[in-house]
């Protein structure tokens, strides 16, 4: 195989790694912050591309529709807090997991009511559309690259969030003393407010950005969901750092495990079956991947514990 | 207020009389739901000795169930294709004999316990819940993509396994096997909740440290615990096979093992009839609001909230008050 | 001199950067009260977690009746016989009283995974529990819930578990810590009876307590052992003196 | 919505047994109105229910019941509706795993099965039966009508991926059955899959000349938005299922051009076609969708027998339903030996119409085509 198309997986990977961390950010805040595990957060994905693939279908704008997916999510994430999560922080994570999970059912039944069962259209803005050349003579997606930008920014953005500003004091704070923080004078629910807002807000770009690379359909959170819990596991629940590290860990081996696994297996066995075991084994190689990381370190790579 | 234990008694007197009238009013699909009361009640058995007892959120017991389901399939699919089961190194036939699959089903799903547990449980909040889950997704991604025993699309045997002396194609007879297997699973996790085991595996949730300071390993007693809940839950998992006469890997998806647990949590967690509780009021949830509106799952959500957030305890927390102290 | 029950040799752990346990020798003897004092934060909760088994030191040894520990478990070392309390308070709060002292009993025994047996209907468990819990004056609230019991009955409680697991040391970390002048007065009392049970490591900043019942005591600051010897020698060393009483003049 | 639901006598799980009436048929349908694959389903609901209306015959009794896309939902519902509704005749299932999972049990048992959609090859071969009938395909042939097109459409080095699992297998294979060129590229990708950049990278890399695949719902939704963005541009080819009325709107312009082998096309020019397409459209406001067109023709076939034979009379009825003696949106319509139809196969393309995407015929692929099961089916 050729050196270009290995480039062109690792861009794959990266992309797929970045988009990853957008969605895990928010659920390793809210966990690290309020200790509250939220099977809910793949709904707030779903809001976010919904959002924008209705905005933008009525305006004509994908930008209109990705400040729509923003203010979207983050209204639903901050709806849901005051509502429901808020109530939650006390209880143990059995209530947390029940309590999210009946969310799941409400905001994707609730989904199918409003907008049908037929996916929506939601297309790539028109001046990121289409493949430029890089150096070397690649051609790849040009909003692929710009998603990376994008991510990156984010989680740039995120560090600084968390390094140098109030809020992010008030986060680590949060994070190390609830009691202390509170003590400081610091109205800690509308921080909890705050701090599930912004995760949500994230998971609803995470969805508007990859929904127009996708299909923007009921459903379409959880596979992720489920995704970012392994990326935050490998990472250590509540580190930003580790959720970086470990989205762009899965997003790599599953991209490359899904294109290497099946031609390594083509080696020893004829090709039509060489394609399926190396894909079944592929499916599997990032939950793999989590158990040895856990095997070595159980508190996952930048954990506490 | 009434008392848990009467509560209990109409429970389990209530899901035995509704088969037997429907029988006797010719209503064999009632049995059939009936039948899934049981079989899903003995699966929440199975995750509440992991969580009611030891305090272990598993939100992957769907690998326990479908491999149970599983073992069903692989063991019977090849009699109805007349061939063996394997070949090599020795031949093995496959079977329609129920005690055999069960016997199958259950060590399967202590192995696999086992080995999920050994692993999960050297963490332990929130990073356990999430492990056990995506463990449940390998499994779930494995089944799919493995063609030997028919993928995505499962696999199916015609004609329900046999138990001894039973026609088991009565639905009040298949009922009766799994409304007797729910009462010995009901006694046995009665028995070992207060056995010498059961003490110090529910001490061990409490305060884990003080345990190990007594001379007794936290780590042991939890996995033994958990392999003995992954072995019920996959006993639960073959029978539910049995009914549908059908295993596919949607038994092993997670919504799954969110199910399972939403019947323990439904119930009342570490209450020993928790589980029954909660299998016969999603069943019913489910049948009602089915026919109600196509949207019925936002209710079903919206129902499961309201529980969570304002009925602690459970169904049967809420009817018998505060959990005593164990007698 | 007999051979002591438990010693520690040259034992460190380090936080970072803090070396909360440096290099640390001691051993306890067969019937005395060792004592252990110090500052707040001089590392002395630290070195009971090193000899119980909760954390791993970076260097040096543990030997308990003879044997090195250093790489056994929690579990393991207790049951070998060596029995501890917590600083704050640790039971399993929803048990009672009955049911935490059955449990000590079954821990001892060694046969934690009867799956049949059960426990609590078990008079060879029970009658022994009760006993134990006799001993510290609780026999009148054994079907209490552990979490619903005064600071000082849930004390008690605690040195009744440790008694139950038959301990060949017992390793008490503050048992007297926030119980008021009449109950230190009173568990001092225990405490006195117990060492017939077997030796006491005691970590205690009850100076009176401490006066009254050790044998020896060492001093830890920052980690080191400063000075070790009987009371009266310890009460006069001017490093002690200095170091960790500062002004305050001892009674 | 609820309508339908309200036709389902004794819906209540303990609602007594309805009371003896006049016998008219009553027929069972379990599709998926709920969850991510509930477009399918409704379209075929809507489909089959006006067939149902436009025939008036008050004889004829329907229940509906969501299957969730869950087998064991669907075989649950579909003892309810055999012991419970006493349904005669079964029908509606989309998908093939809960094909397999319902209708072995159901002809068992001596109900009747009409196949809306899935048709998957054991039931087509080994597990065939006298009471099942598809009256859409057998799940090869819209891959064959592909695989035989796909040289005359200029793909001389195919790249070919579908989803691992058992359809996607099936797939392949029945791509391959009639292709004339060579196979360069095959993959396997996971099913649910929603990022395909890695395999447009090998595909890019293949040196093939022309991609068939196989993604169904929202997989191909992603894949085909991903794929006009990548620049890549070798035409692509795949079965209908990829490019349907519903799915294609949420592809856009993506879309158009790509190739599809169907059996039915809103453009067919039949009266019986022209009269569906125009009244589904007044009826539902929208295009219908192959689905759609399976529900309608099976309900149709349906009402045909109902003329004929008593359904308590199974011989005559199955001789009646055998006879297909109903005019086929899709033109003519057969059944062969193994009750699959025999039909002409045809490719499509994806247009704009206006304001909406839809699909035209572009030629024909193969004519009265039968399956490829037909030798292994002892009936």
């Amino acid at each position: 195989m050729s050196a270009l198309l290995l480039i062109e997986q690792a861009l794959n990977g990266l992309q797929y790694g970045v988009m990853l961390f957008v969605m895990a950010a928010g659920l390793t805040l809210v966990f690290g912050v309020m200790g509250l595990i939220n099977l809910a957060h793949g709904s707030l994905y779903m809001v976010g591309a919904f959002a924008c693939a209705a905005v933008a279908a009525a305006t004509g704008s994908f930008w209109l529709g990705l400040a729509a997916s923003l203010a979207a999510a983050a209204a639903a994430g901050a709806l849901v807090e005051l509502t429901v999560i808020r109530r939650l922080y006390a209880r143990d994570h059995l209530d947390q997991v029940l309590a999210t999970f009946a969310l799941i059912l409400v905001f994707s039944e609730g989904t199918r009511w409003l907008f049908g069962s037929f996916p929506l259209y939601l297309d790539i803005p028109a001046g990121l559309s289409g493949p430029v050349t890089l150096p070397g003579g690649l051609d790849y997606p040009l909003y692929r690259l710009v998603l990376i930008g994008i991510g990156l920014a984010i989680a740039g953005g995120l560090f600084w969030l968390i390094g140098h500003t109030r809020l992010g004091i008030r986060i680590r704070a949060g994070e190390a003393d609830r009691e202390m923080i509170a003590a400081l004078g610091v109205d800690i629910s509308r921080l909890y407010t705050a701090v599930f807002a912004l995760g949500a807000a994230l998971a609803g770009l995470a969805g508007a950005l990859v929904g127009a690379l996708q299909s923007v359909q009921v459903g379409m959170g959880e596979p992720v969901l489920i995704l970012a819990f392994v990326v935050i596991v490998i990472g250590g629940i509540g580190s930003i750092k580790g959720a970086f590290v470990g989205a762009l860990l899965v997003g790599m081996t599953d991209t490359l495990g899904r294109f290497l696994l099946p031609a390594a297996f083509g080696h020893i066995m004829d090709p039509s079956s060489a394609t399926s075991v190396g894909a079944a084994l592929a499916s599997m190689l990032i939950y793999i991947l989590m158990a040895g990381v856990l095997v070595v370190r159980p508190g996952g790579l930048y954990g506490r514990a | 207020m009434i008392r848990e234990g009467l509560l209990n008694t109409l429970l389990m007197l209530g899901l035995l009389a509704v088969p037997l009238i429907a029988q006797a009013m010719g209503e064999p699909f009632v049995i059939t739901l009936a039948t899934k009361v049981a079989i899903l009640a003995l699966a929440g058995v199975g995750l509440n000795v992991a969580l009611g007892l030891g305090g272990m959120v598993s939100l992957g017991h769907a690998a326990f169930f479908g491999i149970g389901g599983y073992a069903m399939g692989i063991l019977a699919a090849p009699v109805q294709a007349y061939e063996p089961l394997m070949t090599w190194p020795i031949e093995v036939p496959g079977t329609k004999s129920m005690p055999v699959i069960w016997a199958a089903a259950m060590a399967a799903g202590a192995l696999a316990a086992l080995a999920i547990g050994a692993l999960s449980l050297r963490t332990a909040g929130v990073y356990f819940i999430m492990i056990t889950l995506a463990f449940g997704q390998m499994l779930f991604y494995f089944a799919i993509s493995w063609p030997a025993y028919g993928g995505e699309d499962g696999l199916s045997i015609y004609v329900r396994n046999g138990f001894p002396g039973l026609n088991t194609l009565d639905p009040i007879q298949f009922f009766a096997l799994a409304f007797g297997l729910l009462a010995l699973a009901l006694l046995f996790a009665h028995l070992l909740a207060r056995s010498r085991f059961g003490l110090a595996l529910q001490g061990a949730r409490q305060n884990p440290a003080r345990v190990a300071a007594l001379g007794i390993r936290p780590y042991t007693l939890r996995l033994t615990a958990f392999v003995i809940s992954g072995a019920i839950t996959a006993l639960a998992g073959a029978l539910f096979a049995d009914l549908n006469r059908f295993v596919s890997p949607a038994m092993l998806s997670w919504q799954t093992s969110g199910e399972i647990m939403v019947f323990v949590i439904l119930g009342g967690v570490g209450r020993l009839f928790g589980p029954v509780a909660g299998a016969a009021l999603f069943i019913l949830l489910e049948h009602w609001l089915g026919g109600v509106s196509d949207y019925w799952k936002l209710f079903l959500g919206l129902i499961l909230l309201a529980i969570v957030l304002f009925a602690r305890g459970g169904m049967i927390g809420a009817l018998a008050g505060r959990q005593v102290a164990h007698d | 001199m007999t051979d002591p029950v438990l010693a520690v040799h040259d034992l460190s752990v380090a936080f970072g950067a803090l070396k909360a346990v440096d290099r640390v020798s001691l051993d306890l003897r067969p019937g005395e009260i060792h004592a252990l004092i110090g500052p707040n934060g001089a590392g002395k909760s630290t070195l009971i977690g090193l000899i119980a088994g909760g954390l791993r030191p970076a260097s040096g040894r543990i030997t308990f009746l003879g044997r090195d520990i250093t790489r056994r478990d929690t579990a393991a070392r207790a049951r070998m016989g060596l029995a501890r309390s917590f600083q704050v308070s640790s039971v399993a709060p929803d048990f009672t009283v009955l049911q935490n002292v059955t449990l000590a009993v079954e821990g001892a025994q060694g046969r934690a995974y009867g799956f049949f047996m059960p426990a609590l209907s078990d008079r060879s468990l029970t009658d022994r529990a009760a006993q134990h819990i006799a001993r510290v004056g609780l026999l009148n609230r054994v079907a209490v819930p552990a979490g619903d019991l005064a600071h000082g009955e849930r004390r008690r409680l605690e040195v009744a578990m440790a008694l139950a697991q038959h301990p060949k040391a017992f390793l008490l970390d503050e048992p007297m810590a926030g119980l008021g002048p009449d109950g230190a007065r009173e568990f001092t009392q225990i405490l006195d009876e117990l060492r017939h049970e077997a030796p006491i490591l005691l970590v205690e900043h009850d100076m009176d307590a401490v006066f009254r019942l050790a044998d020896r005591i060492s001093v830890l600051v920052y980690g080191r052992v400063v000075a070790s010897g009987g009371v009266a020698e310890i009460r006069a060393n001017p490093e002690v003196q200095r170091a960790y009483l500062g002004d305050e003049t001892l009674p | 919505m609820a309508g339908f639901k309200t036709l389902a006598a004794g819906l209540c799980a303990l609602a007594l047994a309805t009371a003896a009436q006049a016998e008219p048929l009553k027929v069972g349908m379990i599709t998926t109105l709920s969850g991510g694959g509930a477009s399918l389903g409704i379209d075929t609901r809507d489909g089959f229910m006006l067939a149902v209306k436009q025939a008036g015959n008050p004889d004829l009794e329907v229940v509906i019941e969501d299957d969730q896309r869950k087998p064991d939902i669907a075989v649950q519902l579909a003892d309810k509706m055999i012991q419970s509704e006493k349904v005669d005749v079964l029908t509606g299932i989309v998908w093939s795993n809960l094909a397999m999972a319902v209708v072995p049990a159901a002809t068992a048992q001596g109900k009747f099965y009409l196949s809306t959609n899935a048709a998957p090859s054991a039931l087509a071969g080994k597990g065939c039966n006298p009471n099942y009938f598809s009256v859409s395909y057998q799940n090869d042939n819209l891959h064959e009508a592909a695989g035989a097109y796909a040289a005359k459409a200029g793909i001389s080095k195919a790249f070919i991926m579908a989803p691992n699992y058992p359809a996607g297998q099936d797939s392949l294979a029945g791509f391959k059955r009639f292709y004339e060129g060579e196979v360069v590229g095959e993959v396997y990708t996971q099913l649910g899959q929603t990022d395909y950049a890695g395999e447009i990278a090998q595909i890019r890399a293949s040196g093939a000349d022309g991609v068939f695949i196989f993604l169904p719902g929202g997989m191909g939704i992603s894949f085909v938005k991903q794929y006009a963005d990548s620049g890549v541009g070798l035409p692509l080819i795949g079965p209908a299922f990829s490019f349907e009325q519903s799915i294609i709107q949420a592809m856009g312009d993506a879309a158009l051009g790509v190739l599809n082998g169907a059996n039915w096309s809103p453009d067919l020019g039949n009266d019986a076609n022209q009269t569906f397409v125009t009244s589904f459209q007044e009826e539902y406001g929208r295009l219908p969708s192959v689905y759609a067109s399976y529900g309608y023709d099976t309900a149709n076939l349906l009402l045909s027998a109902m003329g004929k034979a008593d359904v308590k009379d199974a011989d005559a009825f199955r001789a009646a339903l055998k006879e297909a003696d109903f005019a086929s949106v899709r033109g003519d319509f057969a059944f062969g030996p193994t009750n699959h139809p025999v039909q002409d196969l045809y490719v499509r393309e994806v247009v704009r119409m206006g304001d909406i995407l839809t699909n035209r015929i572009v030629g024909t692929a193969m004519e009265d085509r039968g399956n490829a099961y037909e030798g292994e089916c002892e009936m």
